[in-house]
């Protein structure tokens, strides 16, 4: 059953890159058909999604693999391929549901956008690209649609360009991530030149297959962490995140799409797709490699939870949230709990989807504002945002029972209480947790409670067209709980592979009471100290934050990003733009200096030559010319014009001529 | 019977006189016909062109001057045919993309007599007939930045001609050295003798050295570079076209043929070196181009940089100590021939738009423009592409290139393809620099009269561009070229 | 006594020496032509004679220069006259003496 | 070989030669020209060659001399004066002479005497001149042209 869908995979991403093509070459003026085409490539493209899913449904351990040649070079041949396994199928089908909802939203919150046919050809595109980066089946191809859903988001965060700061900042995005590529990039030689393959499963040959790792050896560890760079670049963790902040230049359904539910997870499904690399040689779990994906993900994870607490931008805020949340699947892939990590990777994806929506959504009903200080009190005028947006927050958060969030956080917490090496990241973890609630709690206050300010007071909900994608991911959000639960946890056996039964008293462990305790404290410790944000509290003015007011250190220094940005300024580019003058320099002066230095060598020795003929050489040559001169007028004397004179002189000469022949012989 | 050979040679010299002889105007038109028939012989050599087959094809030889070992000897493998397309492919439309207004009758003959030199110079086997051929682009070139260059013009091409001259004279010298020393000027026969060292002694060094210089020179290798940029700055848009897109891989060209097979031990010794060499030619120009304002240095300085990774590939095959050609070799060579024609094919490209933002706009500092996405989608959109495909975007033809040169270096060379990858994160730095800076933000005043692409610019580029997705996603068709010559070299150079 | 090829050349160079008097000696323009002549025909006297006392038989070379000898004597004997005459035309004289104009 | 008749030409030929040098009367030196060639063509017969013999009769008394006595009667009026002898000349004359005898004496291998010979038929002659003399014959008559319209030319009145 199905089984024309496995072996023509790579139809679910050619529907989004069609419908993009076709889009492209549309004139600017037909709106219409340029949805209907998106729409109808992502709805193909989910259709089809589901379908390969089925399949993944019936054995566990599911894989299907479909490997051709791309080219030949020499006398060896590069062969790509495409993979159906539980981890790809269940991308899969989040991505073309969350990005079909975030298509639809965008008809309306792009309405009024003079380049609307162009927006929904990159958005296709970047679906196109993000679909094929799952079902890659070889390195290099996950390679090539990394790089293309990188351009996707270049495009896209860049798409308002007459806006100079969206400029700069999809120039950062795209430079930053390559530098991460750069590292994957490299790995991927690396590891194409130990196992001589990049597919990951072929038959047993495959480089992640057991013959294939076998090969590696020790430089398993250095492969990983190369890859593990490009992984870090794309899902904005610590020291590579700067860009994700500033990628909200870009349309909000585009944060909401790329900059939160996929592509920035792309590194996370990156390391859980090679984790056998990861994994080599390892002892009761743990490799150096996995070592520093935990370490990077725990710094991540608090440090952008602590950022997020002090800005003032509703998006900049999700954005942080993500980067912290991306840092808690890093951790939990590097203590081991791939599943959990996927898992809540994939509910991310519903639940960030969601809140960058709703975000999308208040921003459109506030005229563009985006300063949550000057909003408020949205919650009347906005009511399904706001219930949808609450479900979001709850699921963020990490409260339990019936939001998918809660369910995996806690599974991560779990499996980093377990981790052998330190106990470190699971404490660190939790004081994570409580900051998310934290900063989700302010976020809220400020954003739908309290009085309306400057903002909010023409702001009116939105319309349906944009409320009914928030209405259906804030279902899936619940919803998808459903497989999560610690009393039949379905999706950690569908990605591992393990048998699941129902069992009601798994429901209730510590760890729930652990994690609800900490969340209910970011929550309340977020009420108390947002009580009156927004408004006059005795002698603090209504637009200083309560924080800033309590901790103004601390709060410019998170408010500027932990000066991370200025560091980069300051060091890195400033260093690289003045090797670049210096090359520059370099080149104009010293190397062309060198030629010309040789030139004028050059011309030096002319000019001596030219004294020296002067002084010397001419002044013999006037003496040979006048000495020839004289002999000439003396000679002349011989020349009477007498042609009898002439003759006899050529009768003697032949005499002389005669006797000198006859005295030879 | 005249071979296809030297018909394809011939045919532009023909057209050279043609377009002479014509009385006043219509020189692109002939031109371009004479185009035409060169580019069907080309096809033509594809056709017949057996792709399983080794050695050389379609051989054409005569005496020429037997006294010094000169013939008439011309052939073809995978490498040449695939050069010799390459010129058929950038010439005519290098010719359209010169302005009808500022160009004359001689201009086209000038262009044609290059056209036929560079043919020459692909297709020759014999040393004294490639050295005439390569010496003759040579002077055209010169002709053409001097006469039809834009400011500078006098320096930039007396800079130019002095700078390829004495390398040319540098090489000459060596290959008399050898000629003396071994008498054949036959690069077959040369090559085979160079497997067990051509020469030995101070001869062989200072041969190499000639050898070296004058092809350093031509391709540009760091730091024999000063050239270039000088030279494509001032050249007119055709001539910038010509010089990258074909000319250029003159030098890689000579590489490939003459220095690996004659050399292999002076390149083993100096290995390190000449990687340090190639690696300062990846990582510097694309750093200078960074700080450039003028955006045909900026793309002069990426030509070396991408010229420098075909350098890296073939030093890191030469200086290996691996004995058996393995796949590194096999994917470095093709790396290298892949490159020579995607950066043949990308960077004429965008040398042909830079061309037209000057037409438009009188000046092409990258400051000079601002927000042209809003007023011409189209001339943005289509310059992305070509912007993308050189800085190596899976999905256009460049990736496939410097895939297989950074798989095959990074196994004989890890450690310098490590810093080479440098070189591919600055060039992606400076185009995103270009990009933000030339189609982003507020259109100024003096753009907003931009007209969008036009009939005639159109068909320059969307064939231009098709290529580039073509040659990106099934590149089969261009490997089936090279690929027994791939195998082949790289048991020469085992 | 049957003459020898000794004989001839002795003639030869006899009239040769004559003809060289009459150019070196006379004052005459015509006269040197008359001398030139004389020159000329030893000069074909001496060919004939080699011809006919070389080893035989042999083709007539000696005899065929002779001939050719005699046509470019004529031309040359024609030119020349022709240029006395212009000579004469120009400068009134026949006299070598006073064409000295070539003096350096 | 007759060498009377040898003897008898030869002294003849060299005294007409002598007086053609050396007679101070322009005609009669002329005419003595003309003698001095009656004596060459005799003594071509002497050696067997008789066409060229005759064809020197026919050429230096019929054409050339007669050409002499004209330029002699156009340039009358010079005719007659008296010039002085060039002594000089005279003696590289003799010296010439004395050196040239010296030299035909002292090489033994020319004192030979002449071979048996089959008569030069002027068909030979022709048929040679038509083969393997064909270009050289060309090339006198192109060479007799040009003499001719060369003389033509020198001796054309000048027209102003």
């Amino acid at each position: 059953m199905n089984s024309w869908v496995l072996t023509c995979l790579w139809l679910i991403p050619a529907a989004p890159f069609a419908a993009s093509l076709i889009i492209l070459s549309l004139s600017k003026a037909r709106r219409k058909s340029a949805v209907a085409l998106a729409i109808i490539g992502e709805v193909l493209a989910l259709a089809l999604s589901i379908l390969a899913f089925m399949p993944t449904l019936q054995a566990t351990g599911f894989r299907a693999v479909q490997n051709f040649n791309w080219f030949t070079f020499g006398e060896h041949t590069l062969r790509l391929g495409f993979l159906l396994d539980p981890l790809a199928a269940a991308m899969l089908v989040m991505i073309a549901l969350v990005g079909l909802c975030i298509f639809v939203f965008s008809v309306g919150y792009m309405a009024d956008d003079k380049n609307f046919t162009r927006f929904f050809a990159y958005l296709s595109f970047f679906s196109g690209a993000m679909l094929g980066l799952v079902i890659a089946n070889s390195l290099l191809l996950l390679f090539i649609f990394w790089e293309l859903v990188g351009l996707a988001s270049y495009l896209l965060i860049g798409f308002w360009i007459e806006k100079p700061s969206a400029a700069a900042a999809a120039k950062k995005a795209f430079i930053t991530t390559r530098i991460g590529d750069m590292g994957f990039f490299l790995g991927m030689l690396w590891l194409y030149d130990c196992s001589g393959t990049l597919l990951f499963y072929d038959s047993g040959n495959g480089c992640l297959e057991s013959a294939g790792l076998a090969m590696l050896g020790a430089s398993a560890t250095f492969i990983a962490l190369l890859i593990f760079c490009g992984a870090v670049g794309k899902s904005g963790q610590f020291p590579l995140h700067v860009w994700l902040p500033d990628a909200m230049e870009g349309p909000t359904p585009v944060s909401a799409l790329i900059h939160a539910a996929t592509m920035v997870a792309a590194g996370v499904f990156l390391v859980a797709r090679v984790y056998p690399l990861f994994s080599v040689d390892a002892i009761n779990g743990v490799t150096p490699s996995l070592t520093v994906v935990v370490w990077i993900g725990v710094t991540t994870a608090l440090m952008a939870a602590l950022i997020a607490i002090a800005q003032e931008d509703i998006k900049r805020i999700l954005a942080y949230s993500t980067v912290s949340q991306l840092g808690l699947m890093m951790v939990s892939l590097g203590v081991g709990g791939v599943a959990a990590g996927i898992m809540h990777l994939l509910a991310h994806g519903f639940f960030k989807a969601l809140l960058f929506l709703g975000a999308g959504s208040v921003i459109h009903g506030c005229h563009g504002e985006q300063d949550i200080r000057k909003m408020g009190g949205l919650r009347r005028l906005m009511p399904v945002t706001f219930m949808t947006y609450a479900i979001g927050m709850l699921a963020l958060s990490g409260v339990p029972f019936s939001f998918s969030g809660g369910w995996t956080k806690e599974e991560i917490l779990h499996a980093t209480a377990q981790w052998p090496k330190s106990q470190a990241p699971y404490y660190l973890l939790l004081a994570g947790v409580v900051l998310t609630a934290l900063y989700m709690t302010r976020q809220m206050i400020y954003v739908f409670f309290g009085n309306g300010r400057s903002a909010s007071e023409r702001a009116h909900e939105s319309p349906r067209v944009m409320t009914m994608p928030l209405i259906v991911l804030a279902l899936c959000t619940i919803f998808f709980s459903v497989v999560l639960t610690s009393a039949w946890p379905w999706l950690h056996g569908y990605l591992t592979g393990e048998p699941v039964h129902i069992e009601i008293t798994r429901l209730v462990q510590p760890m729930l009471f652990v994690s609800l305790a900490l969340v209910s404290a970011g929550v309340v410790i977020g009420v108390w100290m947002y009580r009156k944000a927004g408004v006059q509290d005795r002698d603090r003015p209504a637009e200083i934050d309560p924080l800033e007011y309590a901790q103004p250190g601390v709060f410019e220094f998170l408010a500027n990003k932990m000066w991370i940005d200025d560091l980069y300024d300051h060091t890195v580019i400033a260093f690289s733009w003045m090797a670049a003058r210096l090359s520059d320099w370099m080149d104009r002066y010293f190397w062309d200096g060198l030629v010309r230095g040789f030139g004028g060598v050059g011309q030096l020795f002319g000019i001596l030559t030219a004294s020296v003929d002067e002084r010397g050489i001419n002044a013999g040559v006037d003496e040979t010319t006048a000495g020839a001169r004289g002999l000439g007028r003396l000679m002349s004397g011989a020349h009477s014009g007498q042609i009898q004179t002439y003759l006899g002189a050529v009768a003697i000469g032949m005499l002389a001529l005669l006797l000198l022949y006859a005295w030879l012989a | 019977m005249v071979g296809l050979i030297t018909a394809i040679i011939f045919v532009p010299l023909v057209g050279a006189l043609a377009v002479c002889a014509w009385p006043q105007g219509g020189g692109r038109p002939i031109a371009l016909m004479f185009n035409v028939i060169s580019a069907v012989c080309a096809l033509a050599l594809w056709r017949n062109f057996d792709a399983t087959a080794a050695g050389l094809q379609f051989v054409e030889r005569h005496p020429w001057i037997p006294a010094v070992g000169a013939e008439y000897l011309v052939g073809i493998d995978g490498l040449s045919l695939l050069l010799v397309l390459l010129t058929s492919l950038i010439i005519p439309f290098a010719l359209l993309a010169q302005p009808v207004a500022g160009s004359s009758r001689a201009f086209y003959a000038t262009m044609l007599v290059m056209q036929s030199a560079l043919y020459g110079t692909f297709t020759a086997q014999n040393f004294v007939l490639w050295f005439l051929f390569y010496e003759m682009s040579l002077i055209p070139a010169f002709l053409l930045i001097k006469i039809w260059g834009g400011e500078n013009r006098d320096r930039a091409a007396t800079k130019f001609f002095l700078y390829t001259f004495l390398g040319s004279v540098a090489m000459l010298l060596s290959f008399l050295g050898i000629y003396f020393a071994k008498g054949t000027f036959d690069f077959a026969a040369l090559a085979g003798l160079g497997k067990n060292g051509l020469l030995t002694g101070k001869l062989a060094w200072l041969a190499f050295a000639g050898i070296f210089v004058g092809l350093a020179v031509k391709v540009p290798l760091f730091p024999f570079h000063t050239w270039l940029p000088d030279a494509y700055q001032s050249a007119p848009t055709g001539v910038s076209m010509v010089l990258t897109g074909v000319l250029s891989k003159m030098g890689v060209y000579g590489f490939v043929r003459l220095l690996l097979p004659l050399f292999p031990n002076q390149i083993k010794i100096l290995g390190p070196w000449l990687l340090a060499v190639a690696i300062c030619s990846i990582v510097f120009p694309p750093l200078a181009a960074w700080a450039q304002r003028d955006l045909k240095r900026m793309i002069a300085y990426l030509s070396i940089n991408h010229l420098g990774y075909c350098m890296l590939a073939l030093f890191a095959i030469a200086a290996s100590p691996v004995v058996a050609a393995g796949i590194d070799t096999h994917a470095a060579l093709s790396g290298v021939f892949m490159q020579i024609f995607n950066h043949g094919v990308t960077a004429a490209t965008l040398f042909y738009f830079v061309g037209l933002l000057e037409q438009r706009r009188g000046v092409r500092g990258i400051d000079d423009f601002g927000g042209l996405m809003q007023r011409t989608p189209l001339l943005c959109g289509w310059m992305s592409v070509a912007m993308f495909s050189s800085l190596g975007l899976p999905g256009l033809n460049g990736f496939i290139g410097e895939f297989l040169i950074f798989k095959g270096s990074f196994a004989l060379a890890a450690a310098f393809t490590a810093i080479a990858v440098i070189g591919l994160l600055v060039t992606a730095i400076v185009f995103a620099r270009a990009m933000q800076s030339l189609f982003s933000g507020p259109l100024p005043e003096s753009c907003s009269a931009f007209p969008d692409l036009v009939r005639r610019e159109k068909l320059v580029i969307v064939p231009m561009t098709l290529l580039m997705f073509a040659i990106g996603i099934a590149p089969q068709f261009l490997f089936n070229i090279f690929n027994t010559t791939v195998t082949q070299m790289a048991r020469l150079f085992a | 006594m049957t003459p020898t090829l000794q004989v001839f050349l002795i003639i030869s160079a006899t009239l040769f020496s004559i003809g060289l008097l009459a150019v070196l000696s006379r004052r005459h323009a015509i006269f040197i032509l008359i001398g030139i002549e004389i020159m000329l025909a030893a000069a074909n006297l001496n060919f004939i004679a080699f011809w006919r006392f070389g080893p035989q038989p042999q083709p007539p070379t000696g005899v065929m220069i002779a001939l050719f000898s005699i046509a470019i004597a004529a031309a040359e004997a024609a030119v020349g006259l022709a240029m006395v005459i212009a000579v004469y035309r120009h400068y009134h004289t026949t006299n070598v003496d006073q064409l000295d104009q070539l003096r350096g | 070989m007759n060498s009377a008749a040898f003897i008898v030409t030869a002294i003849f030929t060299v005294a007409a030669a002598l007086a053609a040098a050396t007679l101070r009367n322009l005609m009669h030196a002329a005419l003595s020209f003309a003698a001095a060639f009656v004596g060459i063509a005799a003594l071509f017969f002497l050696l067997g060659a008789e066409f060229v013999g005759l064809a020197l009769v026919f050429i230096y008394i019929g054409a050339v001399a007669v050409l002499v006595v004209f330029t002699i009667l156009l340039t009358r009026r010079d005719v007659g004066k008296d010039r002085g002898f060039n002594w000089g000349g005279a003696t590289v004359a003799v010296a010439v002479f004395a050196c040239l005898t010296w030299s035909i004496l002292k090489t033994q291998s020319l004192a030979i005497g002449a071979p048996h010979i089959a008569t030069l038929t002027v068909k030979r002659i022709g048929a040679a001149l038509m083969t393997t003399y064909v270009w050289p014959l060309q090339c006198v008559g192109i060479l007799l042209t040009a003499a001719l319209i060369g003389a033509l030319i020198l001796v054309m009145e000048e027209r102003r």
